[in-house]
């Protein structure tokens, strides 16, 4: 099999599924031919095989962007909407939280809403405050939908196929950093099953749970801790919420110890749910406290030597690792 | 006499006494205390919202607010789930976990009743997006109210239905109050429907406390809309003639423009037109007999109905159920 | 002095700041004399003295709500913007989040935002899925604004008047259902600091953290297990973020245990930041892991039996704290 | 000959170039790799800016974009701390922790700059709101897109700025794009400016590479404003010469278009305007010349400054710094 970019495994699996049901559409600003397929290209090339009516560009208009898309996936269809910048949640939130992920409750599970919002962020590219945050959070804490985020081109392909396939609402997560990592196409109808964590590295010393971008800085330490004897574990989550807690306990009761690792701010992040969960259910195996590492509690900066500074890096990392092992 | 044939007047004249009835009967169970929960009125505005629902098909979309009782029995939700849902029984329409702000079923094209002001509109958007890309030839009607009018989504989702030219009726039902704040207080135009030009829309403006008046442009819209000319805003005049929800306060809510506003009740014109239609008194009567009938026993049934049990609380919250919520 | 409403106790903290500062003025929905001084009363009698500029009633636009508010704080007045609930903060998110929040920071300290955004909400008013949420962590996730909520009619006016006097957004937090606690008046110019809780039980055998309205069913708890010799000790942290981690952490060092408890859902929620933090923190003198409490993880059911079953109550708070007594 | 008198011509001229000069010289930095930051050219749209500057004082409030180097240039902006922020200088207006998108300089009335879609009219729509409560007598001109216009924060604050009558200027510069989406892609309506009927506010569509037109237009927008008159929509109709930021992806701007466009560049028409003026060509070159010495000296010392130290982190985020992030 050849290789492929995140951004190409995406495209790809969304051409899939267009390709199998009809009911699939895109929505977006710029998604169409007409705007050179989306500004990071995800949907290049479906206008072209499927039609302007499969793939809206869209006006700058998230309520009604994210709105429609609700509304078609209740009739029946397979929207996958795009939000051009996590950042922009902040004007459709309503749809999303009040609507999206509560339809199937409210109605009593009469109706349902297999949307997949489709959205990238990412610290290091320079955008600044406004255009840069992580904010899985937020959605991790609603009920009714599934966050998800992939680390490689494959699981990006797989996690696609997954979240199209789904009956609920997903969150897509897509980190801009992480558009042009290659990986083996795993090839047509791969999928991988959302709830569903990889143990990307197994180790014995301590468990590192993370996912998106930081799954690369994870494996990073791994190797070069490897050199030193210690050996992690990492645990890539693929899905945020609800999260494959098996898996995550699983790793913990064998290495006694845990760090969560993320981009997103620390503080009331998805690592302090992890954290919280696995002192609870793992009390008699914990060897120390779980520790946490995520972004500074602060705007993103503008300048790159603070936005560097900003985010969690990987002697921050080794420095937790090794504290957590009593070898700081 | 008016322009609409006497079996479709009949059907509006009993679609709209559906929904006064409703709301009576609602609002007696309120205040006898037998029920106590929230229930937003539509006395003076029942016309509107059975002319609405009179000019679709069973299988056309709705998406309505917390004052949706009007399209929700117009529509023809049956009365035994509907009341049902809305004593939060679990033979409701939504097992009692939506209640009467969110009312929902899909099988009368009821597919959302939602509580946030404005949010109806950009996912009725969606519904006539669905139907044109499947060419099911659907049409999506929403209804909203003045004070909605005044919020993000509303402005968004009419650029939007325009831009596609997608198959959605656009309804305000300008009852000339958006909670507590009169309209003059909250919106900078004389009117909701002139701002369809700015869309490049149509827009009608239609008093809708006169059969004549809005069952025609509703339909037209509805008709337009089916053979793809887009979509419609059609702006039906009427009167929130009790407070925001039953109980609340409005003393807010001047005696003299109240009066005013009685004198236009929809009712006793919809009645003069349809006496003037050769319909009987006693035939009229009769229709009223058999709605209150029929709500009577839906009410019995709906308060001897049985509660939600505690695993429904897991149940709908995804696909599969939670087994525990870690 | 005389009792007060928790709701008396805010307007008149807000009338106070007006008559003293020229610059404090409110605007949101129904808010103003005409409409009856807003639909819980919380803004009656001010449109009467300060006039309407001052009292502005708003059209639904809670976009224009906060983002006005935003920019009259930039200007240098103080603003005080009702969101009548707390969920239709999904349609303003942007403005609070990626500017009330940021522009502080992104503008090096040249510009900042002393807004209230006042807000209620709470389970148990039969209002249904979209008008019951507590969303409180998601405003904690963000750096640069504050979260407050009162648990009586003390601290309303004491923090009310601390969060308009702070030069940094404040989200302030009301709860439906509190609004007729009685207390004690503790009189004009009363000021609660922000960011610091307050013990509002002292006890020896286990922490009891939480905030707003389940305070109530905390000190009902503590009374109750009192009886049984089970001496609890209550934290109301008043301001949930950034949250006076020193009380919480002292208290818990005293007592070895604790137990998070509020009315959002348990997933990713507060509960989650503050037992992340404390096994962290407090893991030596942990006798055992943190636990939490929280709202059912599903959309809140409409059906008063349902809501009931929702809500977290006292047996499980009961419960929790004997099992982690070891007196299950 | 123009209405404009010659001092303000001039001064209209100085802050035209003063803006393209910037803009020439930010894209020769770059095209050189000399920076590498994200900057929104404003080529082809520099008149607009500099007459819409050029009606207020330096009292008057400004709300811009992303693409807002123009309003920041041409309201006096001082060019050391504007380049020094652009290159992320503990020197530049915001510490380096603004950047382009998110410049502010309050001294010039800079209030903020945004990079969300919209999101600054609501905001706009506040400061005006403060100047009407404490009187002070200040306006306040908001700058946005095209593709701003169909965001619901626009119609939120165009509603509400007219329902309280507040001294705000709304500046639409329409350049035809919308980051890659064509204008008729975007938008339903044949013009940004016909919206303001529904709001009952003052609209007005403007040539915005004809100085006559742009300048009188937005001055007497301010006028009225500061007179207690309300807002205004002022729509400038111009093009985005450049691709949406620099080195991005612009071939789907179709080149006749472009071509056409470009026929139409303001500043070749300003200048003849200025001829036609008795200026003479010494003078007005004589005025770039000074404008890029000023240019080039506060490059090389944005080039030469300090980078922001980590403390800055910890620093602005609260009024009290965090000694900790717990
Ligand atoms: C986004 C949002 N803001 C505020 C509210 C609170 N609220 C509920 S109904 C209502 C008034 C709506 O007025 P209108 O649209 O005219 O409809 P009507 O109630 O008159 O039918 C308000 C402000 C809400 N539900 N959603
Ligand atoms: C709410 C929001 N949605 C999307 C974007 C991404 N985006 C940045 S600029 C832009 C185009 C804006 O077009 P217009 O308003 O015409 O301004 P112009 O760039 O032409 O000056 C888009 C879509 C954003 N910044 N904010
Ligand atoms: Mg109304
Ligand atoms: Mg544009």
């Amino acid at each position: 099999m050849a290789e492929i970019t995140l951004a190409q495994a995406l495209n790809k699996a969304i051409d899939e599924a267009m390709a199998e049901d009809a009911g699939v559409f895109c929505l977006g600003e710029d998604v169409s031919a007409k705007q050179g397929g989306g500004v990071f290209k995800i949907t290049s090339g479906l206008t072209e095989k499927y039609g302007a009516h499969r793939v809206r560009a869209t006006p700058i208009s998230e309520t009604a962007i994210v709105g429609a898309a609700v509304g078609a996936a209740l009739a029946g269809q397979r929207p996958i909407a795009e939000i051009m910048l996590m950042n922009f949640v902040g004007v459709c939130m309503d749809q999303i939280v009040n609507h999206a992920a509560k339809l199937r409750f409210m109605s009593g599970g009469q109706t349902n809403v297999p949307l997949v919002i489709r959205t990238t962020t990412g610290v290091g590219v320079g955008f600044g405050g406004q255009h840069s945050d992580m904010l899985e959070a937020w959605f991790a804490h609603v009920a009714g939908i599934h966050v998800v985020t992939p680390s490689n081109a494959a699981d990006a392909r797989g996690l696609m196929r997954a979240a199209i396939d789904c009956n609920d609402p997903v969150i897509f997560i897509e980190n801009i950093l992480c558009y042009g990592l290659k990986a083996e196409d795993p090839g047509p109808g791969y999928r991988v099953p959302l709830g569903k964590a990889a143990v990307a590295r197994v180790g014995s010393d301590i468990s590192l749970i993370t996912y998106g971008r930081t799954v690369i800085d994870a494996l990073a330490v791994a190797d070069e801790l490897a050199k030193e004897g210690i050996s992690v574990e990492v645990i890539d989550l693929r899905t945020i919420a609800p999260y494959d807690e098996a898996t995550v306990l699983a790793s913990v009761r064998k290495t006694g110890l845990a760090i969560t690792l993320h981009e997103a701010v620390r503080p009331f992040g998805t690592g302090a749910e992890l954290a919280a969960n696995i002192q609870e259910k793992c009390w008699d195996s914990l060897k120390g406290p779980v520790r946490r590492i995520g972004g500074t509690f602060s705007p993103v900066p503008f300048a790159t030597v603070l936005e560097q500074a900003w985010i969690p890096n990987k002697g921050q990392i080794i420095g937790q690792i090794k504290a957590a092992l009593g070898k700081g | 006499m008016s322009k609409i044939d006497r079996a479709k007047l009949l059907d509006i004249y009993t679609r709209t006494m559906k929904v006064n009835r409703t709301d009576e009967k609602f609002r007696s169970l309120l205040m006898q205390g037998k029920v106590a929960v929230m229930y937003y009125c539509v006395r003076g505005q029942e016309l509107v919202s059975a002319a609405a629902m009179a000019a679709l098909t069973d299988d056309d979309y709705v998406v309505c607010t917390y004052r949706g009782q009007g399209e929700q029995t117009a529509k023809g939700i049956p009365p035994e789930l509907w009341w049902a849902e809305c004593l939060g029984k679990v033979t409701g329409t939504c097992k009692g976990k939506g209640g009467t702000m969110h009312i929902t079923y899909p099988e009368k094209g009821i597919m959302v009743t939602t509580g946030v002001v404005g949010s109806g509109l950009p996912i009725a958007t969606g519904l006539g997006m669905a139907s044109q890309n499947n060419g099911d030839g659907k049409v999506t009607l929403v209804s909203f109210g003045d004070g909605a009018a005044n919020i993000g989504g509303f402005h968004e989702a009419m650029n939007m239905a325009q831009l596609y030219k997608l198959p959605v009726v656009f309804l305000c039902q300008n009852n000339r109050y958006g909670e507590h704040t009169a309209f003059a207080d909250h919106t900078s135009s004389e009117s909701i429907s002139s701002r369809a030009a700015g869309y490049g829309m149509r827009g009608v403006l239609v008093d809708g406390n006169d059969v004549n008046q809005v069952y025609p442009a509703v339909q037209e819209a509805v008709d337009r809309a089916r053979a793809g000319e887009g979509p419609t805003l059609v702006e039906a005049m009427c009167y929130r003639m009790m407070g925001h929800f039953f109980g609340a306060d409005f003393s807010y809510m001047p005696k003299e423009h109240l009066a005013e506003m009685q004198r236009e009740d929809p009712l006793p014109k919809l009645r003069a037109v349809m006496l003037d239609h050769q319909f009987s008194e006693e035939e009229l009567d009769a229709v009223v007999a058999d709605i209150d009938a029929e709500i009577d026993a839906a009410v019995a049934a709906a308060l001897a109905a049985e509660l939600p049990g505690p695993e429904e609380l897991a149940i709908d919250v995804f696909e599969t159920p939670l087994v525990e919520a870690h």
